[in-house]
């Protein structure tokens, strides 16, 4: 047997990639909220969304998380590290960080969590047990078939797709309209 | 275990995908020594040539012709005091080079030196690539803030938006050079590095010619644009030392510092890497399909030999041409044994080439394939390094709103057109 | 109008010749300009810039210890983003009382302190102090030791602008014109130091003439100079003249006009590049200058790039003057008569040269003794320093560096 | 040990979901209400691809994308009020935005 050539062999170590990164990923989660600094914060949160693709890789979405990488963790997380330099956090950071209702807040989402994990523990039988093994290798192709459509016929969503850029181009506008000093 | 050996280096595909973690362990370890060799040496590189175009002599004193000066420089850098400034935000302070660093190697894992050279291919191979170098811009500005200093934040404020401007165009050329990937009988393209140089090799052409001069003006954008990711002269503002002393490393020094600096030269390898495999064919000899008798195939086997032979001669004459004071003698000898390993060195790869130059199955015919593919690779990448030297010596530099204007102005817009271009003719043309 | 053969008093006749100076205004390229320009209310230098709230203003020290501002210069840069909103510079930190030193020390003692002021062109201050004094006491030196004055002076002129020249382009990012020019540099540097052993501070004139003839072979080496130099500015100018990014950076940077500066009182490159044909050697002639023919270039904007290129074509006229010079040095004495003992008679005088970087003026006031009463010195540096805030108003940083760079200052001048 | 099923990633995305309401709901910080919102929708990209690997279609990727391009628009409409406000009321506090008009 050729050492070398065994294509095709079963992901190795699927459920400690999956809890490390699954922790990696809660607990920078937990520390985004709870940093006093937001710089910190929005390094923590860098580390959430990293780990987050890591997931989408062992979920068969390698074109997922290389958009995740770059628009979130190269473009949209270099924005908010660009806006926290500009807006003087030093006084921030001093003062108090939670607002007055926090109990409220803290309480609503815990019970958001009971509802969740209820949900879960209720509807376990509902989810299938099958784990499809999508084909890796054209992910790209299948992304780009269903967006973009293909043989001369119309993707599923093309049309979402240009909206979503209209989308983009306004929030463009309206952020250097927003950001400009004088119009 | 020769057998083994053998199967190992004609493995048509990456250990990656193979899935065999010991091979792509020691591909890891062979990428990461090598890249940081590949550092010094432009290290050096770059002191010599940036002082030959200023005439001065450069390093002479660590070793034959500063050979050594590297080496002198690392261990200066890793004994000198680590300081970190008192008001520095110190956990973020720490982290911050290891960002840079890590995003600048963790790139190297796609980079295919040969069909079957890399650690692993991707399906989204060059978005890969292209957003973890993007990462290496949170190590700068990470950096610049958590040094709590005016200098280091107006640098990494810089660099972000430079950063972050230049990699639209960037991103457009290269979606243009992808394109052209989708022009075959299937009509599917493809985001693997490898699968960018098969494609280039299947339609028998590099893409800086295809659709001259589309695939060409995409290649300058990107090679502009690249200038700017890697904060290298004549974009060099967030470290503009008229301006901002040193910009965002101001406050770093020792180790830290020469981290930075790692991370700098080896991400302008990989950006360099980038180019060579998007447009100039990857690991392709030239004309491969024009001079492929195997006799051709044979002759430009013997280049890796050639250019160490060539390397040699020079160190030769290095040795022949120094005073023969008895000074000298220590650099005399050192620069003869340095010319001694270099023509061993060619010696080894003519061998090879010989050996190996009947296109069967041996080890030989392996290794010197391999030799070969990641010859020509390096080679490619080598000048555009010289390239870097050579831009930083010649020319001053720009403004930051100049570098802006270009950037959103200027660049995006030829390579909005070009993408376009390139679609209409790709469809007109088949 | 300088001769100074006259037998009037000093006082009376500088007074007189003060009031008969040619107006700077006057040459001002087309229209002549009315005194109204001469005020600096339409600067508005202290005006607030915004009236709302701008928390992204940002106040920082650009030096003392800075690699861009040439010395010991402090700039505090209030900023906005990377626009400049306003300057102030902060100077002092190289004074070493040179104009007190003065009122201390003899006449001639107190030459060689004047070296040290402008330090990369001491010839022309020394130049400007020994005529200065040669006033004070109406003697004139002769003219072999003013042809020899002149040679030096040019050659100081070149090599001060070589290294302006040298460190403008490193403060824009270009690093290899620096080397360059201190390689050309170190040219006019032998020749200084074969002539007075000084390579930096000369030490060159003494007052009334020069204290050493010239070395054997003077005049070929300067001849081999002139023939070696002139290329090499080609050179220079191939690197930056054209150069996409040099035009970038210096076209429309640092713009002055021509009533500014003369308002500003800025004299020298900085001036001229703004339109003004204003050059002491053509409007007052000292030093046998009148004798040579050489043009004064002017620019058209007043902007970084028409400062470089005046200074480029400076480099080349006082190639011109020198090989004029060279050519017809006559023969003679090198020292007019001059007593042992400096002693001028009660009175004062002002003595203005052009220095490299603008007028160089000494004036000195005598009270009869061996000592100057009062020495002041008007340094070019530091009155052309006074326009860096009008010139970098709502630029960015990066234009702060390429004007002290452009303005071309020394701070041993500046402080003195 | 037990093999990850799409529950697990479930539980992970809920926790997630979680801790961005928490943030959302008690931070007063502009900036970090905003990343608690990017948290959010990672914790909903990730439910969506687990489906899509569930029931073995890429909708649901096509989805994930959909809302990382919102979550950009998102991010820089939001971060540009904030800097307006910033610039205007020199505050980034959430309880202290309280006018609709200043």
């Amino acid at each position: 047997m050729n050492p070398a050539l065994n294509v095709g062999s079963a992901p190795v170590g699927t459920p400690y990639f999956f809890y490390g990164l699954a922790a990696a990923a809660v607990i920078s989660g937990l520390l985004v909220i709870t940093r006093r600094n937001a710089v910190h914060s929005a390094l923590s949160l860098i580390v959430t969304l990293l780990s987050v693709a890591g997931l989408y890789l062992m979920l068969y979405a390698p074109f997922v998380a290389g958009v995740q990488i770059i628009v979130y963790a190269g473009g949209i997380m270099v924005l908010f590290l660009f806006v926290i330099m500009l807006v003087n956090i030093d006084r921030a950071s001093k003062e108090r960080q939670f607002n007055r209702i926090w109990p409220v807040g803290l309480l609503a989402s815990c019970a958001l969590l009971a509802l969740f994990l209820g949900a879960f523990s209720k509807g376990r039988a509902l989810l299938p047990e099958r784990a499809t093994q999508l084909p890796e290798g054209i992910n790209t192709q299948q992304v780009a078939a269903l967006l973009y459509g293909e043989a001369g016929r119309m993707g599923q969503y093309t049309f979402a797709f240009e909206i979503a850029s209209l989308l983009l181009l306004v929030a463009i506008l309206g952020a250097v309209i927003m950001t400009k000093k004088k119009i | 275990m020769l057998n083994a050996l053998t199967s190992y280096l004609g493995s048509p595909v990456t250990p990656g995908q193979a899935g065999n973690q010991l091979w792509a362990l020691i591909y890891v370890l062979i990428i990461f020594a090598g890249v940081s060799i590949a550092v010094m040496a432009m290290n050096w590189l770059e002191r010599k040539a940036l002082a030959h175009f200023q005439i001065r002599l450069g390093p002479m004193r660590v070793g034959p012709h500063g050979l050594l000066q590297p080496i002198a420089d690392a261990l200066k850098l890793m004994l000198k005091e680590d300081i970190i400034p008192s008001e520095a935000d110190k956990t973020v302070f720490w982290i911050a080079p290891l960002i840079g660093l890590v995003a600048a190697f963790t790139v190297y894992t796609v980079i295919p030196f040969g069909p079957s050279q890399a650690v692993s291919d991707m399906n989204i191979g060059i978005l890969f690539m292209l957003g973890v170098s993007s990462l290496g811009v949170l190590g700068i500005v990470t950096a610049g803030w958590a040094s709590n200093s005016h200098y280091p934040l107006i640098g990494a404020l810089r660099s972000s938006a430079q950063m972050v401007s230049y990699e639209v165009a960037m991103g457009l050329a290269v979606v243009s050079a992808i394109l052209m990937t989708s022009l075959n009988t299937a009509g599917t393209g493809t985001l693997s590095m490898i699968g960018i140089v098969q494609a280039q090799q299947q339609q028998g052409v590099w893409f800086l010619f295809k659709f001259f001069p589309l695939g060409f003006v995409a290649f300058i954008i990107f090679a502009i644009a690249m200038v700017a990711e890697t904060n290298r002269a004549p974009f060099d503002l967030a470290e503009a030392e008229s301006e901002l002393t040193a910009g965002f490393h101001t406050e770093y020094s020792g180790l830290r510092w020469s981290l930075f600096m790692l991370a700098e030269y080896a991400a302008m390898i990989a950006v360099s890497a980038i180019a060579v495999t998007l447009w100039l064919g990857g690991w392709m000899r030239p004309f491969p399909n024009l001079l492929n008798a195997p006799a051709w195939e044979f002759v430009f086997s013997l280049f890796p030999g050639l250019t160490f032979a060539a390397l040699a001669g020079f160190a030769f004459l290095g040795t022949a041409r120094m005073p023969s004071h008895s000074f000298f003698r220590i650099q005399r000898i050192g620069l003869g044994v340095f010319a001694l390993l270099l023509a061993f060195l060619a010696l080894v790869l003519f061998v090879i080439a010989i050996a190996g130059r009947n296109t069967d199955t041996s080890l030989a015919a392996h290794t010197r394939e391999g030799i070969d593919y990641v010859y020509w690779f390096m080679l490619k990448v080598a000048i555009f390094m010289y390239l870097f030297i050579w831009y930083r010596a010649t020319w001053p530099r720009y403004r930051f709103d100049q570098l802006m204007k270009i950037g959103w102005k200027v660049m995006l817009p030829i390579s909005l057109g070009v993408l376009i271009l390139t679609a209409i003719v790709g469809v007109l043309i088949p | 109008m300088t001769d100074q053969t006259t037998k009037d008093g000093a006082l009376t006749k500088e007074r007189k010749d003060l009031q008969n100076l040619p107006d700077a205004a006057s040459y001002v390229k087309g229209t002549k300009l009315d005194s109204s320009h001469h005020d600096l209310a339409h600067l508005d230098l202290d005006a607030p810039e915004h009236p709302y709230l701008d928390s992204n203003e940002l106040i920082i020290n650009m030096g003392p210890q800075h690699p861009a501002t040439h010395g010991v210069l402090r700039v505090i840069l209030k900023l906005d983003g990377e626009k400049v909103l306003g300057t102030e510079c902060v100077i002092g930190y190289l004074h070493r009382g040179v104009e007190k030193i003065a009122e201390n020390r003899t006449y001639t003692m107190f030459n060689p302190y004047v070296d040290r002021m402008d330090y990369v062109a001491a010839v022309s201050n020394g130049l400007g102090y020994c005529q200065a004094v040669e006033k004070l006491l109406n003697v004139e030196a002769p003219p072999r030791a003013n042809y020899i004055r002149v040679i030096l002076t040019e050659l100081n002129r070149i090599a001060s602008h070589q290294l302006w020249l040298g460190t403008h382009a490193l403060d824009i990012g270009a690093m290899t014109p620096l080397f360059y020019t201190f390689r050309d540099r170190e040219e006019i540097l032998k020749i200084f130091e074969k002539y007075c052993g000084a390579r930096l501070t000369t030490h060159a004139f003494r007052i009334g003439g020069c204290l050493y003839e010239t070395y054997a072979g003077f005049e070929k080496e300067v001849k081999n100079f002139l023939k070696f130099v002139a290329p090499k500015i080609d050179e220079y100018e191939t690197l930056l003249t054209t150069n996409r990014i040099w035009l970038e950076r210096t076209k429309n940077v640092g713009t002055i006009s021509a009533a500014d500066a003369i308002a500003l009182g800025v004299t020298g490159p900085v001036l001229r590049a703004s339109g003004v044909k204003w050059d002491i050697r053509k409007a007052i002639p000292y030093a046998n200058y009148s004798d040579f023919d050489f043009e004064i270039p002017i620019g058209e904007n007043g902007d970084t790039y028409d400062r470089y290129l005046v200074r480029m074509v400076e480099m080349r006229q006082s190639l011109r003057i020198i090989e004029q010079a060279v050519n017809g040095i006559p023969e003679g004495p090198i020292m007019a008569k001059v007593p042992k003992v400096i002693k001028p008679a009660p009175g004062e005088i002002y003595h203005s040269i052009e220095a490299p970087k603008g007028e160089l003026g000494y004036f000195i006031v005598s009270d009869g003794s061996t000592q100057p009463y009062r020495l002041r010195v008007r340094p070019p540096s530091f009155v052309n320093l006074q326009a860096l805030d009008v010139m970098v108003r709502g630029m960015l940083v990066a234009d702060v560096v390429a004007v002290i760079g452009t303005l071309d200052i020394v701070l041993g001048e500046v402080d003195r | 040990m037990v093999p990850i099923t799409t529950l697990h990633y479930l539980v992970v995305a809920a926790a997630l979901f979680v801790l961005g309401t928490i943030g959302v709901l008690t931070r007063r910080n502009v900036v970090i209400v905003l990343m608690s919102i990017e948290l959010i929708l990672n914790a909903v990209n990730l439910n969506l691809v687990a489906f899509s690997r569930m029931w073995g279609n890429l909708h649901g990727q096509i989805f994930a994308i959909f809302i990382v391009v919102d979550a950009a628009a998102e991010a820089a409409v939001g971060l540009g009020i904030l800097i307006a406000f910033f610039r205007n009321k020199e505050t980034i506090k959430v309880d202290e935005i309280d006018l609709l008009k200043w």
